[in-house]
């Protein structure tokens, strides 16, 4: 049955609720575990919380703009707007959110949103140092596209299907069918190019601390930046949700959603805590060559079992 | 009807009389001198209307009673009457004008300009071969007279050069005579005719008919053998170069069409490669020429060596040939008697001095109609000649003289309009221009006729009748109105569009519908910043008119040669339209070859598809069969010119950034959708002839065009740049979703055509509007302006969302079929390649609305307002029709999709509600639903905007330099302001896909032809036996050819 | 080490020679033939490192003193030479021609001791202080404590003990 | 000689030829004052404390000596992270400025900008006896002696220099007054606004920026 509007709306809320929290005890966990790594007991799990609790309750501010004031919102609107826009948990009517809607390519075009807004935002901050860090995040981001869209077009050619539901629907019964084992070339691609979407270590030159104190939210603060990190929150679940819908099955219920979404964020934490820094010529020229070979062979390779 | 002798009489009887008549006085010999001339015109005019008008029948005269050659015999039929009143009446100007000239060299040089005349209506009449030698005589004499009467050194050598050649010529004329006289025994044509066809092949009869026809061959001045032409044109006065350049090349033309029969198939053969072979070396050496007169020479010698070529392939040409024939040579005599008329009022030397005419807009506006009717634009005569010259060629399968000719008209292209381009776009030059009224008149009156001709000839063609004129009379009272202030102009060019529109739109499908709306919304939102603009702003509506007639031309063209004519005006009226410019002369130019070459490329495969079906309707091009591939690539790298696809693109970075600020967006967003027009006629009309795998190479050819277009976007530091490289990327969008030829791959197409339209008129207006306020192109020098012009700022924020695809607005719709064609067609790679140059327009759009609008303000722009409200309005209607394209955009794409439903049937969008999807083999494959994605974007970004608000009520409104900055104070905006080549990472890592490799290609090419043409020219050394040797090698060395039995 | 020096008395006329170990010299030269000394000793002796330019402030004789100490890489030598400069005239020549780096220990002692070299490259820029506005303050006539008093807040209830009689109380209490 | 020569009123020629002067000292900064940021209701402003004390997030600039002492908090022998304590680059996100060791004037200057330009509730950590009473340098002609003049200091935490477990019991103790609500210095900064200012510029002479830096 489906359900009214207001109650789809009520219960994509709650996805998104339990999707935040899910968000910030997640990034808790993973700074605890790269903290373990280092052999120190690193922040307490719930340490999230309180970040965003103190940002929010700063008691001054200041704006630089029109523009500079609604960077945090098109970014935090780029993250919900990518949750809603995908299905959560495959078969159920109440998290499948406004998934009807468009299809995997509203949602690689959707990431643009939230990122083109941080861009006008920070642009606006007139710190020289933010445009530096956009502009690389911007040529970085190019070429992370090409192996995305190679494994995106496999995923396409083989289950002859654009919308994330069907393409969810077709790797159901078994773990056999996850695209994972029917084009693991497609799927090495698509992990690849997620490392340089999540931008964890071999690719954090935009955000690089120190360099360029920390790329483009230099100049955010309190409520802003209370926006940014709940946004980085549910933009690390609901991408790694899009690869896990993409290349590993989908989720039919919250706990295999939930143990899904962390193995893969942990692929990019853990590829993150071995590597140093690309730069940024580095990286582009990067996703040129191996991914890239990769991605066409996953293209070929489709072709060749469909 | 007067005796055609009487036209002898009152000359010779005038010559002699005149010195007597001169002692009552100068006044009236003078007009005595006019009387004589009028009364000849008059009665050749009245000849002609017997002809024209109560279909008079050609009559014999013999004078004197007397056989010839002891008398004239004369012959009066249609082609004379014509040619002897074009002559007579182009003699009366040319007395009107040199009149001065005359007076100052005394009463001789009337009587030898009388006699002058009287040569060239007697070689026109006479039907006997020794009169010809007679005239032939008396008109060079009274040349090398006329020539040499100022006594210039420049002239004196000029004349003697003209006599020597002449002389030759005429010694081999009447050594001709002789050795024909010996065995026909006759000396009138017509018996000489019949008399040389019946005797088969005797040896002298043919050395006498090759010495014969060679001497009016030279005396044509036809390529080896013209150096001495060359420095009659330069050396003599203006207007005697008028006369030799029109009225007595015409006289010769006829002699040698009365000639011609004489020869044997061989010899005709090898006058048509002396013709073609003229018309292409005299138009490449003209290219390097300085001086005016000695470039004009070039251009003459080259126009009659295409008219020695049209007489000479008499045969092929059939019954079109006297149309053809006349149509080539009014426009060649009335044109270029204007030029070397205008360049004697002018007295500029070099070509560059020209500029002294910039504020004469009436001396431009008659120097553009020359070199439009020279070059064979619309509306002048020699188009529909050239036209249907083409056709007939292409019917005869000569392939090889059609590649020649256009060659030769391309080069004419090159040197004519940079000469344009030198007038109007050099500095000023204080040297004035005094107007004598006495010269100008007849330049006025040469003007007119060649529009009067005009109209009468391209209709005389059965292809022209149904061209209809009433747009271009349109464009003919702008020009009248040119005086008016701006508002009214304006006013008026809009009320006409509007109205043009509103009678053409009813009666048009779907797809003529679409790009008719874009033309003429287009032109009504492009011309109301024209109200920003204060006083008259000379020569820009009627140009702008003439942009706009010929793209709707396009939509009502029915056959091949509608279209050419709405073609070729487009091109010239956005020629003109880029020339204003502050910076585009280089630019414009390029423009106008490239867009030239497209024309006759398009010409060209248009008379390969005529010569094969024989229609000329559009449709036509779907039977074609055995020139399949070749028509196709012809009409489609013509077409692939005007969407600068990779290759044949590096017009329009220039062509666009230089234009002025309302033209960018009308030449930018409006004029490229001609050629995707043009492109989707052609798929349409060729989709099932065995053409796939061309497709196949468009499809690679648009997704490269994409990426490169992107990718040098995004290092380009000048803002108009940086959007003209955008809609080459842009179109390559377009021109992949047509190769794709599928029914979603031409939604795709179409949604692209539309919303590029849209937003590249938006980005266009809006950063033309602030280029004009801050005088700079350079986004560097920009910075800070949102808090000056925030209205600019949020159509260039909804512009760029817009091109960039992110979901909300109308661009990525076009993404969502994109995407969907090339999975379902199975274009992969090529998919791939268009995904990421969408990705990477993302670097550019964000640095031309951060480098302008964004960072700190410079100080030089503290105190900037908000641009005119006149380029408000448009940005403002835009973004209002964007908005509600890219929540209901089934309004359009649901048209679209039907109506290419039985063309294209694979791959069909299917709609419910607002959601649009796609199926493969029953199951979804794509769905996309813009109105509810907009409403949950909206609504999402008004409930975070509330939270914020209320949340940071309290923020303090801070300064530029209140930024963190490592605890320092910034010095400046200029260091705080980051842009000047921002990607240089990005250069670094993919900079070797933007070597310039195809602007180096044409630079070499244009550098070979330059310097070919500095080499060769130095093959005319000046001194008068080279050319005499030139002379006797040309016809020895053709004589040998022809006898011993090579061809 | 003893060559070079009788190399360089033949040339010069040095006083006050002190040979502190077999590879370190000192001795004194005239003012005005201090920068040929450098040089020769650069280009022809193969010293061509310049270690330090520091001052020392004779007040009471009213000089300041300049010690240049140069070494040799390849034989390990160090020469140091000295210059005596009037106190009321404080200028010297540049010797930024020689070495460049010497710019920066002028520019020092031109903000710190007030001695001037003109010529050398942004000798008159800040180098340690800002906006300083009184003398130079390494000199001896400048009293830092009643500088440090006047301009900045000493907290009051400061002790200074005499260190060898506060460490006898802490370490040997009962002896009192 | 000052670096005040790019902030003297200047005349411009706009692109149309108008001219007009600029004047950077107004128009390029903000010139407001700092007001007192009122806390919210008791109990709100309680959970918030508690919040804000688990939450500090230092500025990463060593201004003194004493700034080697704070690298090694990161590594596991310290690891302040338990404390909730983070590195930040930028002085708008932090909330906590620790002032390591003697402070000469020219980075008083600069420390007195980063200071102004950090929000909200935010907390000074001296570190070592010179900013207590200026220390060994106490008669130094260029280093402060008692740094409680220039702004409003916290915690200070004796010792030259304190050793990082000291820093960490600095943090704990920062954390009890941040809870009890004494850690007020940013409203006591902008209540003596005009002492502390009077103050810093009795030290520093080329003033050249606002006198406030948002």
């Amino acid at each position: 049955m489906e359900l009214t509007l207001t109650s789809r709306i009520l219960y994509s809320l709650l996805g998104l609720f339990i999707v935040f929290n899910y968000g910030l005890l997640q990034s808790g966990v993973m700074r605890k575990i790269v903290a373990r790594v280092a052999g120190r007991y690193g922040i307490p799990v719930y340490q999230s919380y309180f970040d965003i609790i103190k940002n929010l309750a700063k008691r001054s501010q200041i704006t630089h703009g029109i523009m500079f004031y609604l960077g945090p919102i098109f970014r935090l609107g780029g993250g919900i707007g990518l949750f809603l826009f995908m299905p959560m948990i495959f078969g159920s009517i109440y998290f499948k959110n406004f998934s009807f809607t468009g299809d995997i390519v509203l949602l690689m075009y959707f990431q643009f949103f939230g990122m083109l807004g941080m861009a006008l935002g920070a642009g606006e901050a007139g710190h020289p140092n933010s445009t530096i860090g956009i502009s690389r995040g911007l040529a970085q981001f190019t070429t992370v596209e090409i192996s995305f869209t190679l494994a995106i077009i496999a995923i396409a050619i083989q289950y002859q299907t654009l919308s994330v539901y069907n393409i969810v629907a077709a790797q159901q019964g078994g773990i056999l069918h996850w695209t994972l084992f029917q084009n693991p070339v497609a799927t090495l691609a698509g992990m690849l190019s997620f490392l340089g979407i999540m931008r964890h270590a071999p690719f954090n030159v935009v955000m690089a601390p120190q360099e360029i104190p920390i790329g483009p939210p230099t100049e955010y603060h309190s409520t802003y930046l209370g926006m940014l990190q709940s946004n980085r929150a549910i933009l690390h679940i609901v991408e790694s949700a899009l690869f896990m819908n993409l290349f590993f099955g989908g989720a039919t219920n919250w706990i295999e959603f939930i143990v899904k979404t962390f193995f893969i964020y942990f692929t990019t934490v853990f590829v993150g805590v071995v590597f140093p820094r690309y730069r940024v010529d580095q990286s582009v020229a990067w996703f040129v060559k191996v991914p890239l070979v990769i991605g066409v062979l996953g293209v070929i390779y489709a072709t060749y079992i469909n | 009807m007067v005796n055609p002798i009487y036209i002898i009489a009152i000359l010779l009887g005038l010559g002699f009389l005149l010195p007597s008549i001169n002692k009552a006085g100068i006044k009236v010999t003078v007009t005595i001198f006019f009387l004589g001339i009028i009364a000849v015109t008059a009665i050749s005019y009245q000849w002609l209307s017997a002809f024209l008008i109560d279909g008079q029948q050609a009559v014999q005269i013999f004078t004197a009673g007397f056989k010839p050659p002891m008398s004239i015999n004369l012959q009066m039929g249609l082609n004379e009457a014509v040619l002897i009143t074009l002559i007579n009446f182009g003699a009366l100007l040319g007395a009107i004008y040199s009149f001065k000239y005359f007076a100052e060299n005394g009463i001789q040089a009337l009587v030898v300009f009388l006699l002058f005349i009287l040569g060239m209506n007697g070689l026109v009449l006479t039907r006997d071969i020794f009169n010809i030698f007679v005239f032939l005589e008396i008109t060079s004499i009274a040349t090398y007279i006329l020539i040499g009467m100022d006594l210039r050194l420049k002239s004196l050598s000029a004349g003697f050069k003209y006599m020597i050649a002449g002389g030759i010529a005429s010694v081999f004329l009447l050594l001709g005579i002789i050795l024909i006289y010996s065995k026909t025994g006759t000396l009138n044509l017509d018996g000489m005719i019949a008399a040389v066809s019946a005797a088969g092949s005797s040896q002298i009869l043919f050395v006498g008919v090759f010495i014969l026809i060679f001497s009016v061959v030279i005396e044509l001045k036809v390529f080896p053998a013209n150096g001495w032409a060359l420095d009659v044109y330069e050396g003599s006065d203006t207007g005697i170069s008028a006369m030799i350049s029109a009225t007595s090349a015409t006289a010769l033309l006829f002699v040698l069409y009365k000639v011609l029969p004489l020869a044997s198939i061989d010899l005709t053969k090898m006058i048509v490669i002396i013709g073609v072979l003229t018309f292409v070396v005299s138009n490449l050496f003209a290219i390097m020429q300085k001086s005016t007169n000695r470039l004009l020479g070039y251009s003459s010698i080259g126009q009659i060596g295409l008219l020695v070529f049209v007489i000479a392939s008499k045969d092929i040409l059939g019954d079109n040939f006297e149309k053809i024939f006349f149509g080539l040579l009014i426009s060649h005599f009335l044109a270029k008697a204007g030029l070397f008329w205008l360049s004697g009022i002018v007295k500029a030397e070099k070509i560059q001095d020209w500029v002294k005419i910039k504020k004469h807009p009436i001396l431009i506006f008659m120097f553009g109609t020359f070199i439009l009717a020279l070059m064979g634009f619309p509306p002048f005569p020699s188009l529909a000649a050239k036209w249907s010259l083409v056709m007939i060629l292409a019917e005869n399968g000569s392939f090889l003289w059609i590649s020649l000719v256009i060659l030769a008209s391309i080069l004419e292209v090159l040197y004519l309009f940079r000469w344009f381009g030198y007038i109007l776009k050099l500095e000023d030059s204080e040297e004035k221009v005094e107007k004598p009224q006495h010269q100008l008149h007849p330049v006025y009156i040469v003007t007119l006729l060649l529009y009067v001709a005009g109209f009468y000839i391209t209709r005389s063609f059965d292809a022209g009748l149904s061209i209809n004129f009433i747009p271009l009379a349109f464009v003919g009272i702008l020009f009248l109105i040119d005086f008016l202030p701006v508002y009214i102009k304006n006013t008026l060019v809009m009320i006409a569009v509007s109205y043009y529109g509103y009678i053409l739109v009813p009666g048009l499908d779907t797809l003529k519908l679409i790009f008719a709306l874009i033309f003429l919304v287009g032109g009504i939102l492009t011309f109301i910043p024209g109200y920003s603009v204060k006083g008259k702003r000379i020569g820009f509506y009627p140009v702008a008119a003439m942009m706009y007639v010929g793209l709707i031309g396009l939509i009502e063209a029915e056959t091949f040669f509608q279209f050419f004519f709405a073609w070729e005006i487009m091109t010239a009226g956005s020629y003109f339209l880029i020339l204003r410019g502050k910076r585009s002369m280089s630019h414009a130019l390029s423009y106008i070859l490239f867009s030239a070459g497209g024309a006759y490329l398009i010409l060209f495969g248009f008379a390969l598809s005529g010569a094969e079906t024989g229609s000329i309707l559009l449709t036509s091009l779907s039977e074609v069969h055995i020139y399949a591939t070749m028509v196709f690539i012809l009409l489609a790298l013509g077409f692939m010119t005007k969407t600068a696809s990779i290759g044949l693109h590096i017009w329009l970075p220039g062509a666009h950034a230089e234009a002025e600020s309302d033209v960018s967006p009308m030449v930018s967003a409006v004029l490229l959708k001609a050629g995707v027009f043009g492109l989707i006629i052609l798929f349409i009309a060729m989709r099932n002839n065995d053409v796939s795998n061309l497709f196949y190479i468009l499809g690679w050819v648009g997704a490269i065009t994409a990426l490169l277009g992107n990718l040098i976007a995004s290092f380009q530091e000048d803002a108009k740049k940086l959007l003209a490289y955008s809609s080459i990327a842009q179109l390559g969008y377009i021109l992949f979703a047509l190769a794709i030829m599928t029914n979603v791959g031409w939604l795709a197409a179409i949604w692209y055509s539309i919303t590029h339209f849209l937003y590249k008129a938006l980005l266009f207006l809006a950063v033309g509007a602030i280029v004009l306020k801050l005088k700079t192109h350079k986004m560097y020098e920009m910075g800070g302006l949102i808090k000056k012009m925030p209205m600019s700022f949020i159509s260039v924020l909804i512009g760029i969302i817009a091109l960039s695809g992110v979901p909300p607005l109308a661009g990525f719709g076009g993404k969502w079929l994109l995407y969907n064609a090339f999975i379902l067609k199975g274009w992969y790679f090529q998919g791939a390649i268009i995904a990421f140059s969408g990705v990477v327009a993302f670097l550019y759009l964000f640095k031309l609305i951060y480098s302008i609008f964004l960072g700190p303000i410079k100080d030089k722009h503290r105190k900037m307002t908000e641009v005119s409200v006149w380029y408000l309005i448009p940005q403002y209607l835009i973004i209002a029709t964007l908005m509600v394209l890219s929540s209901k955009p089934r309004m359009i794409l649901e048209k679209v999709g039907l109506y290419f439903k039985e063309i294209l049937p694979e791959n069909t969008v299917v709609w419910n509600g607002d959601a649009a999807s796609t199926f493969v083999n029953g199951k979804l494959f794509g769905v996309w639903d813009p109105f509810y994605i907009m409403i949950i974007v909206c609504v999402m970004f008004a409930v975070l905007l509330g939270f914020l608000l209320f949340a940071s009520r309290k923020a303090t409104k801070v300064e530029m330099f209140n930024i963190v900055y490592s605890a320092e104070r910034p010095e400046s905006p200029q260091t705080a302001h980051f842009s000047y080549n921002m990607f240089s990472h990005y250069r670094k890592a993919l900079g070797f896909l933007v070597l310039p490799l195809v602007t180096n290609f044409w630079n070499f090419i244009t550098d070979l032809f330059h310097s070919s043409s500095d080499f060769f020219r130095k093959f005319y050394n000046g001194n008068a036996q080279v050319y005499i040797m030139h002379i006797i090698g040309f016809v020895v060395f053709f004589y040998f050819i022809l006898n011993g039995g090579i061809f | 080490m003893n060559e070079i020096l009788e190399k360089i008395k033949s040339k010069y006329e040095i006083t006050d020679v002190l040979q502190k170990r077999d590879d370190l010299l000192f001795f004194s030269i005239g003012k005005k033939l201090l920068v040929d000394i450098l040089n020769y000793l650069k280009e022809l002796e193969g010293f061509t490192h310049l270690i330090m330019l520091s001052s020392v402030d004779w007040l009471e004789e009213n000089k300041f003193q300049l010690t240049y100490i140069l070494n040799h890489p390849v034989n390990k030598y160090d020469i140091a030479i000295r210059v005596d400069i009037d106190r009321d005239n404080p200028v010297m020549d540049s010797i930024h021609h020689l070495w460049i780096h010497a710019q920066t220990d002028q520019r020092e002692i031109k903000e710190l001791f007030g001695i001037d070299f003109p010529g050398s490259p942004g000798v008159n820029d800040d180098f340690v202080l800002e906006d300083w506005d009184d003398i130079p303050p390494m000199r001896r006539d400048f009293d830092t404590l009643k500088y440090a008093t006047d301009n900045f807040f000493p907290r009051e209830g400061r002790k200074s003990y005499d260190t060898k009689e506060y460490m006898k109380s802490k370490l040997y209490p009962d002896q009192g | 000689m000052t670096r005040m020569d790019d902030l003297k009123k200047r005349t411009v020629t706009a692109p149309d030829g108008e001219v007009f002067t600029v004047d950077p000292m107004k128009e390029y900064f903000c010139d407001k004052r700092p007001e007192v940021q009122e806390p919210a209701h008791p109990l709100l402003e309680k959970f918030f404390n508690w919040a804000r004390s688990n939450s500090l997030w230092v500025l990463g600039w060593g201004t003194g000596c004493g700034s080697i002492e704070l690298p090694p908090l990161t590594t596991p022998r310290f690891d302040m992270f338990r404390y909730g304590v983070q590195m930040r680059p930028t002085p708008r996100q932090a909330g906590v400025f620790i002032i390591s060791g003697y402070l000469a004037v020219k980075t008083l200057k600069r420390v007195i900008r980063a200071y102004e330009q950090m929000q909200g509730p935010k907390y000074i950590i001296a570190l070592g006896s010179c900013t207590i009473n200026g220390g060994m340098y106490y008669d130094s002609f260029n280093t402060i002696n008692r740094l409680d003049h220039y702004i409003p200091v916290d915690v200070y935490i004796t010792g030259c220099m304190p050793r990082p477990e000291a820093i960490l019991s600095g943090f704990v103790e920062l954390k009890k007054r941040i809870r009890a609500g004494k850690a007020e210095g940013a409203n006591d900064y902008a209540e003596r606004f005009d002492w502390y200012k009077a103050n810093q510029k009795k030290v520093i002479k080329g003033w050249d920026m606002p006198d406030y830096n948002w």
